[in-house]
């Protein structure tokens, strides 16, 4: 009964470390009838690369909006990063016709054509525009009430708000919001939500983003968050993977577990945590788990 | 120079303007004519009376006691002659060192000039080596200062207040 | 003596200024409305990197890049700071691309100066061999199998090579010198 | 002079205040008081049936005399005046008390003693009409022609708008050709227009076609009919009072009959003097007969009576075709009768030569904006070529610097408000015309708040102009690379700079224009503190001064931009029009007036009086006495309140009725509390206790507001009366001193109170017991609790105990 | 003849023999007697204003006060002493408060400040009570092929609201003393600027670009030396050629005088009078080009 069906592209970190944010989309995607179609053939969507040279970020872009749209598919993307650049690339050149016909000169030389037919979206906007509340809701078999959690929607989920065009604000996004509500779970409002985790200069610098990271988490359990929702793998691995080492370089203890929404989600769905593949965060979501035990 | 305090405050403005010298620092409207008039900012970025002006009207008090930009003045008076709202900007400087030295932030030249002072009443002190050649070169010998007056000006004002030792500041 | 010559030059003279550079800046993608930049600051305010590192100032960078002090520009590493999360684009009130310019900058230095962080070389070697950006070796399809995921999408390596070529970015990678940090 | 009829009118405000006032005994107290025929009680007086009552009883000859308690806040004090002035009884026989606002409301928790304070303010008003005399009305006649001083674009738009009106204008300019500053500055912003160009006249020219706007040259400016410009022209002399001036103006010979003159320029191809031009910045010469530019009005030679040789040479004399040139014209003393005069002399740019760091007047790259403006213009000195006046290579790197001697407290405080603009303006068309130029503007702040101005900024941004926010230190000259050195702090980036330029441009000052002291004499006009006539209210009465009848506008009074000038200009001739256009001043003669016997050779009076009505005039044996102008004096009673020995009257407010009324105000007491007087001015004084009133704010029985023009008005004697007629204290109210409606009125009475508690202290008296306050309409409150604290402080005194003398 | 109260200063005693040599020799030919006052103690200069800005005019006005009791008016060699003694004379003048508060603190030495004098630098003395025509008429050896690099030093001239010495930003006092002597005064680039002289000790680094910049000026210009008022300025320009050599390696060689060594030349006074082998920078050359 599968009613929508979407180019699903996966990008170059979740395959690398974060399966656990792919298994839970798919158990819970496949739940909710929507259809997800492998990438025939892939590339990076380009994103790391535009510091290096922007055109190479465009070509890249371009060639997996060329695949989608040779498939007949709009594009479901998990990551921000990928998200961004396949999108503002898809917006860019539809609208730059100057900037696309210098990007087809490019892919011309691959054979392969940008004809602007296709769209990007991220799963939030899938989950949130077309799946629907209703039938998210109506999919909850185990609400999580009395959880508390605080979401972390990323920036490039909203920003820049030139080319994100699904309604949210940027300053205060609320679609992620609305998606935790769903679940039964209460979404906490914390101190400068919408503030950038600090992940993408984590390659030059680790100071910085620590600071920021932790700016976040401090930010957080002063709102008596339980668990952090995040959407994209990379905010995930700056909050997840890094933590043990923020607690360590400041000398504090957070102990905050970091869930993909899709685990939140699936777990309200009633998946059990190995099915959600909970066990594999870094932060260990014990207390969080005894609590719905108990619920 | 970063500003650190967290939130902004007339504080330490309104004590500069209470000092005398420093009467004139509200004034300022930051057109920047004594960094481009001044000698010293034209050979290093760690001195810019500009800055350091408006970081003491933001009442960053910590940053510019503490701090050593303060002491890189060559009292020139360069930016107080040119200051276009007549800001007294070389005596707002000595105010602010005033204030750093009754802290105790006191750089060890100035432990010298205060020692020369209390002791023989000039900040250079003259050698016997030199009042041999003075008396080779047929000028008179130096009249001693009148110490006693001295120590009870210096006893009168806050100068006997200061702790003056060597190495305290940075 | 090459202390003293760095000090010296904290005045700047006009020999070190090329006014073409705002208009040339000003035609590249994403930096086109640098000159309409009136220095308020709101960017810096923004900036979420600003809060912790002096080094790294958006609003400076605008103005440098008015002034046109190229060299100072393309020779600074805390351009590499930016972590592209667009606040400052956001809130610009002059619709100024803080973030493109900076963008714009950082593959100026890659082309003019030869210099890039080692971890975007790292990054570029993996996406040109494997076509991900991060190594997936063999572990990682056995894992997968393992999980019962489908087997990632095949890349389509000879593509990606001729973007590289056809975009130019190999010759900009050729010879290219690398720095591991950037100090905060 | 008939027996005293006085008609006490009680309006109970359709019985709103009958609830709290008992009006059957205020009634029965009227009632009583000797003088008074007639009481009436209605529920209003001021309109309909009520003031027919009025009416009435005047035309019934039932009373002369009329006392109204009626709200003020209902505009009665004007209807009734006007009626009963139509029914036959001079219109200055009435009083109106405010029982409403100024006892019922504010008194209602106290009914009791509200009604006995009623009676004490009806008495008060009743003793008051009983003393009133009649005061008549005055004709002066006006001219209905106008004096406009200064040709630039403020004095010729207004010049215009009179001359349209009907009036006969005289267009007075001190240099030979009209145009003034904007004439040299070539353009405006932020429209980019010529500067020559102007709103073409809309009188009933058959000759010209009316457009929106016109050249100078073209516009038929000069033909509108009852217009008479006269150039080389300054005024030497002004006599005579509003609507009636003699002027006397000072032609300097042009040397070149106007009328004769066809422009043909023979003169000046035979001319063999030739000197720096001053017009166009010396970057040319002209000859020793020229014009400024072929554009200018009026379009005919003059001859520069420093250099020409006359006789000597006369070269041009024999080449003239028309005859036009007359070496033999003399200086001219004319006599021009006006019924007004409007001021539009404008501003100049101040001499930055003694900023010394900037070297202006010795590096000759060294330019000002003028300077520059007439390189921008086609016509001048270099055809539009921006260039090195040094070496006249062009300028490849210009740059600006701002705010040079404004915002500068050692020469002008001031911001002069335009520079910005011009800044921007001048980089603009330069980088228009030479996109290869490279400007820097090197600023402290960039004002651009006009209409449109923003976007004139955003353009310079976007052409490439770059902006350097710090304000330079210095500029030097290197004699090898032969540019200039601009040291400057870029403060946001925090950095040093030294700029290379070929041509620094400065941005002066603005101030007064040449001769602006001098004329301010020749008119009795005030300056304000940077020189600039001072207009006599920037909000509420803008283009107009203290002085009746002179007015003000464009860049004389600050300066300004040219749609603002344009705006100024139309305003000082509707106000102009609206003084003259009558043909007549219509005023009561509520003035002051002089006892001659009493006065004496004292100046308090004429240099206190805020107006200059008062002057001094011999009497016999070289004694000097006081005469008031009837037409000047607006009635404030500031000479009264400065009169060492009470020479001075109102006529319509004498000290006898002042003592009456606060006789009658003390007479009932009615409360607990000890009396006190409060001594309000008519204006925001006795604003603010309408106000308190209005908004029922509580405050006790015991104040009895006293009513006088101005707080100025009082004598300290009158402060001691008080005392002694047993007000245990004094409040004293008037505007704020900035804010003052008769200027000086406020600060007046703050020194006589000052003396008078110092005096009051020698007699033994607590000086806390008399306080002035300043107080506004909005700052009923602030009275309420004022009138609440000093019954508190009066109480705390006791019982004063005065000697009886 | 008129008489002054020499103000020495530190500095000058302790260190500059041939300026108060010259001073004291060239001076009296020119009808200034210079008398020495005793008790006269430091003159409280920028250094001790940064201390403590109420205690340096406190012992300004005390040295101030020892001129008035012996009814003279002061005059310094030193800029330094100049500008602190002139500024404190003329701020204890003109502010009454002020002049309260000092003379409390002066009471405790029983001394009080009465305004009565005036605080001089010599140029004054020369161009005012001397003046130029005077000075010219005593020059016996007149410098004539010098080109002499002026620098006055900056508390010469500023704060000049407060000194009201000369023209702070055209000042010509001094250039027209030099060109008395028959030399030529040269303009060179940053003339009026500071020599760094007082950041020497802890900035040493900064103080030696600064005083590089102007002898390099100077030696552009064609100077045949720098000629100086103050003894700081002296050593940062003379004894700092030494140090800019092993911090630059750079040899500029460039003879700093006095003024008034300069002025005892031009009247005649023998060069081994003038203890002038004090000079790091040796003057040997130049007092050829004199001869």
């Amino acid at each position: 009964m599968s009613e929508t069906k979407y180019l699903l592209f996966l990008g170059c970190v979740i395959p690398y470390r974060l399966s656990s944010y792919e298994i839970s989309t798919r158990k819970v995607l496949a739940k909710l009838g929507v259809d997800v179609v492998e990438m025939p053939e892939f590339n990076c969507c380009g994103y790391p690369m535009d510091s290096v040279n922007h055109d190479l970020m465009l070509t890249l872009a371009a060639r997996n909006l060329c695949v989608a749209e040779k498939q007949g598919l709009e594009i479901l993307a998990l990551c921000n990063g990928c998200f961004c650049s396949l999108n503002e690339t898809n917006k860019m050149l539809k609208e730059d016709k100057e900037l696309r016909e210098k990007i087809n000169g490019y892919l011309k030389e691959i054979n392969m054509e940008f004809k602007g037919t296709t769209e990007v979206k991220h799963l939030v906007h899938v989950l949130a525009e077309d799946v629907r509340f209703e039938k998210i809701k109506n999919a909850v078999k185990r609400p999580l009430t009395n959880l508390y959690v605080a979401q972390h929607s990323g920036c490039h989920l909203v920003r820049p708000t030139k080319f994100v065009e699904h309604g949210d604000d940027p300053e205060n996004p609320k679609m992620l919001k609305d998606l935790i509500k769903l679940t039964g779970a209460e979404c906490v409002d914390y101190q400068d939500e919408a503030r950038c985790c600090g992940n993408p200069i984590i390659g030059v610098n680790e100071e910085v983003p620590f600071e920021m990271a932790r700016e976040k988490l401090d930010h957080m359990r002063v709102a008596k968050a339980e668990a952090m929702i995040t959407v994209c793998p990379f905010c995930h691995l700056m909050f997840d993977l890094n933590q043990p080492r923020i607690e360590k370089t400041f000398n504090e203890k957070f102990e905050m577990p970091v869930l993909h929404y899709p685990q939140l989600l699936g777990l309200a769905m009633g998946f059990s945590p190995e099915e959600l593949a909970l066990n594999t965060l870094r932060v260990k979501p014990v207390k969080l788990l005894e609590k719905l035990r108990t619920n | 120079m970063t500003y650190e305090e967290k939130s902004v405050s007339s504080k330490f403005s309104d004590e500069i303007r209470h000092r005398l010298g420093g009467e004139t620092i509200a004034f300022c409207y930051q057109c920047g004519t004594c960094a481009s008039s001044c000698p010293v900012a034209k050979v290093t970025d760690k001195y810019n009376p500009r800055e350091i002006i408006k970081l003491s009207l933001l009442g960053a008090r910590k940053e510019i006691v503490a701090g050593d930009t303060i002491w890189l003045c060559c009292s020139c008076y360069n930016c107080q002659e040119r200051c276009p709202q007549e800001v007294e900007i070389a005596d707002v400087i000595y105010t602010l060192r005033n204030i750093a030295i009754q802290e105790g932030n006191v750089p060890d030249i100035y432990v010298a000039f205060a020692e020369g002072i209390s002791n023989e009443g000039r900040i250079v002190p003259v050698s016997k080596f030199a009042e041999k050649k003075r008396e080779e070169y047929g000028l008179p010998p130096i009249k001693p200062a009148n110490m006693d007056a001295l120590r009870k000006i210096l006893q009168a004002t806050s100068f006997s207040k200061i702790q003056f030792k060597k190495g305290e500041a940075q | 003596m090459s202390e003293v010559q760095e000090k010296v030059s904290n005045v700047i003279k006009a020999k070190e200024v090329d006014p073409k550079f705002k208009y040339k800046m000003s035609k590249m993608h994403g930096a086109e409305k640098v000159m309409l930049c009136f220095q308020c600051g709101t960017c810096t305010a923004d900036c979420p990197i600003a809060r912790f590192s002096e080094f790294y100032r958006p609003r400076r960078i605008a103005r440098m890049v008015q002034f046109g002090l190229k060299d100072r520009l393309l020779s600074d590493k805390a351009l590499w700071l930016c972590s592209n999360c667009f606040t400052c684009v956001d809130h610009c009130p002059q619709n100024v691309e803080i973030a493109g310019i900076v963008r714009v900058l950082r593959n100026l230095t890659v082309k003019e100066n030869k210099v890039i962080p080692l971890v975007y070389t790292v990054l570029a070697s993996n996406l040109l061999k494997g076509g991900y950006v991060y190594e997936i070796r063999e572990m990682h399809h056995k894992k997968r199998a393992g999980l019962g995921l489908p087997p990632l999408p095949k890349p389509n390596l000879e593509d990606i090579e001729k973007i590289f070529q056809i975009t130019g970015s190999s010759n900009l990678l050729k010879g290219v010198e690398t720095f591991e940090k950037v100090e905060s | 002079m008939s027996e005293v009829k006085v008609g006490v009118f009680l309006s109970d405000c359709g019985k709103q205040l009958s609830k709290i006032l008992d009006f059957d005994a205020i009634i029965d107290f009227v009632k009583n008081v000797s003088g008074v025929t007639y009481v009436a009680r209605g529920s209003e007086f001021w309109r309909g049936q009520g003031l027919q009552t009025i009416v009435d009883s005047i035309k019934t000859g039932k009373v002369n005399r009329v006392v109204v308690a009626e709200s003020v806040s209902k505009i009665s004090e004007i209807t009734i005046t006007k009626a009963v002035e139509e029914a036959g009884l001079n219109a200055s026989l009435v009083d109106v008390v405010d029982l409403k606002d100024h006892c019922a409301w504010p008194h209602r928790d106290a009914p009791s003693e509200a009604t006995e304070k009623a009676k004490a303010m009806i008495l008060a008003s009743i003793e008051r009409v009983k003393l009133l005399e009649p005061i008549e009305k005055l004709e002066f006649p006006t001219l209905k022609s106008v004096l406009v001083i200064g040709g630039g674009i403020a004095g010729m738009q207004t010049a215009e708008d009179l001359a349209d009106m009907g009036f006969e204008v005289h267009l007075v300019e001190k240099e030979s050709f009209l145009g003034g500053l904007a004439a040299r500055a070539v353009r405006f912003f932020p429209t980019d227009d010529c500067a020559i160009c102007i709103q073409s006249p809309t009188s009933d020219l058959k000759t010209v076609t009316n457009t929106s706007r016109k050249c100078v040259y073209r516009s038929g400016f000069s033909e509108i009919p009852n217009i008479n410009i006269l150039t080389n022209s300054k005024v030497v002399k002004v006599e005579g009072v509003p609507g009636n001036y003699k002027v006397t103006i000072e032609k300097k010979p042009r040397y070149v009959n106007e009328k004769k003159c066809v422009g043909c320029d023979l003169c000046t191809t035979v001319c063999p003097i030739e000197v720096p031009d001053e017009y166009n910045a010396k970057l040319k010469t002209r000859k020793a007969i020229y014009i400024n530019t072929p554009l200018v009005y009026p379009p005919v030679y003059v001859i520069d009576a420093e250099t020409c040789k006359f006789n000597e040479c006369a070269k041009c004399v024999e080449v003239c075709p028309t005859n036009a040139i007359e070496l033999n014209q003399k200086t001219e003393q004319i006599t021009l009768d006006v019924g007004s005069i409007i001021v539009a002399t404008g501003f100049k740019e101040y001499d930055p030569s003694v900023i010394k760091e900037y070297h202006y007047g010795e590096y000759p790259d060294v330019i000002t904006h003028l300077e520059l403006a007439r390189m921008i213009d086609g016509f001048g000195p270099t055809n539009g070529e921006i260039i090195r006046p040094s070496d006249r290579k062009p300028a490849k790197r210009i740059v600006f610097v701002q705010c040079v001697g404004s915002r500068d407290r050692r020469w002008n405080p001031y911001c002069s408000s335009i520079c910005c603009m011009i800044s921007l303006k001048h980089a603009t068309l330069i980088k228009e015309a030479f996109p290869e130029t490279d400007i820097t503007i090197c600023y402290i702040d960039i004002r651009a708040t006009g209409r449109e101005h923003e976007y004139y900024y955003e353009k310079a941004r976007e052409m490439g102009i770059n902006f350097v926010k710090g304000r330079p230190a210095e500029i030097s000259h290197d004699p090898e690379e032969k540019v200039l050195t601009v040291d400057v702090e870029d403060e946001l980036l925090g950095r040093l700079l030294e700029l290379k330029a070929d041509l620094v441009v400065l941005a002066p000052a603005m101030v007064p224009a040449e001769g602006t002291k001098e004329l301010a004499e020749i008119l009795g006009l005030e300056l304000d503190q940077d020189g600039f006539f001072k207009e006599y209210n920037p909000k509420l009465r803008p283009t107009e001064t203290k002085r009746r009848g002179i007015f003000l506008c464009g860049g004389a009074t600050f300066p300004k931009d040219a749609p603002t000038t344009s705006l100024h200009a139309h305003s000082a001739a509707v106000k102009t029009a609206k003084f003259l256009t009558k043909g007549k001043i219509t005023k009561y003669q509520k003035t002051a007036v002089v006892n001659e016997d009493y006065c004496g050779d004292c100046e308090f009076c004429p240099v206190t009086c805020p107006y200059g009505a008062i002057t001094l005039v011999p009497k016999d044996e070289g004694h000097f006495v006081a005469q008031v102008s009837d037409l000047l004096c607006e009635g404030c009673g500031v000479c009264v309140g400065t009169c060492p020995v009470g020479a001075i009257e109102l006529r319509h407010l004498r000290p006898n009725q002042i003592s009456a009324q606060m006789k009658a105000l003390l007479s009932v007491n009615g409360t607990s509390k000890p009396l006190i007087l409060a001594i309000s001015c008519s204006e925001c004084g006795n604003a603010a206790v309408d106000s308190s009133g209005m908004a029922m704010m509580q405050y006790p029985a015991n104040i009895r507001v006293l009513k006088v023009p101005c707080a100025g008005l009082l004598q300290v004697q009158q402060i001691f009366e008080a005392f002694k007629t047993g007000a245990q204290g004094v409040m004293v109210i008037g505007c704020k001193p900035d804010g003052c409606h008769y200027e000086v009125g406020s600060e007046k009475a703050k020194r006589k109170v000052d003396l008078a508690k110092i005096l009051l202290k020698e007699y033994g008296i607590e000086p806390e017991r008399l306080e002035m306050f300043n107080m506004v309409y909005i700052e009923g409150d602030k009275f309420a609790e004022t009138a609440r604290k000093m019954t508190e402080r009066i109480e705390k005194l006791g019982l004063l105990q005065l000697i009886s003398s | 003849m008129t008489s002054y109260a020499l103000f020495l200063g530190c500095t000058i005693p302790a260190r500059q023999p041939h300026y108060e040599l010259s001073a004291r020799k060239a001076l009296p030919k020119l009808g200034i007697d210079l008398v020495d006052l005793d008790n006269m103690t430091c003159c409280a200069p920028p250094p001790l204003q940064s201390i403590d800005l109420e205690t340096s005019l406190a012992i300004a006005a005390y040295n101030i006060c020892l001129a008035e009791e012996a009814d003279l008016n002061i005059v310094t060699l030193c800029t330094g002493c100049f500008e602190s003694l002139a500024m404190a004379n003329t701020m204890l003048k003109e502010n009454n408060e002020l002049r309260e508060r000092i003379n409390k603190i002066l009471s405790n030495a029983g001394k009080e400040f009465k305004g009565s004098k005036e605080v001089k630098h010599y140029l004054q003395v020369l161009m005012k009570d001397v003046g130029l025509e005077q000075v010219k008429s005593q020059v016996t050896n007149p410098l004539n092929n010098l080109k002499i690099a002026a620098f006055s030093g900056c508390h010469l001239l500023r704060p000049s609201k407060l000194l009201r010495f000369d023209d702070p930003e055209r000042p010509r006092i001094f250039d027209d003393l030099i060109e008395a002597l028959g030399s030529e005064s040269i303009w060179y680039r940053n003339k009026l600027k500071c020599c760094g002289g007082l950041l020497r000790g802890y900035a040493d680094d900064l103080a030696l670009q600064i005083a590089k910049e102007k002898i390099v000026n100077a030696k552009k210009a064609g100077a045949d030396c720098i000629s100086t008022l103050c003894p700081f300025c002296f050593v940062a320009l003379d004894m700092g050629q030494l140090q800019i050599r092993a911090k630059f390696k750079e040899e500029y060689d460039m003879p700093v005088l006095h003024y008034a060594e300069l002025l005892a030349l031009a009247l005649g006074i023998e060069p081994k009078e003038l203890a002038l082998e004090s000079h790091k920078i040796k003057t040997d050359k130049l007092l050829q080009k004199i001869v």
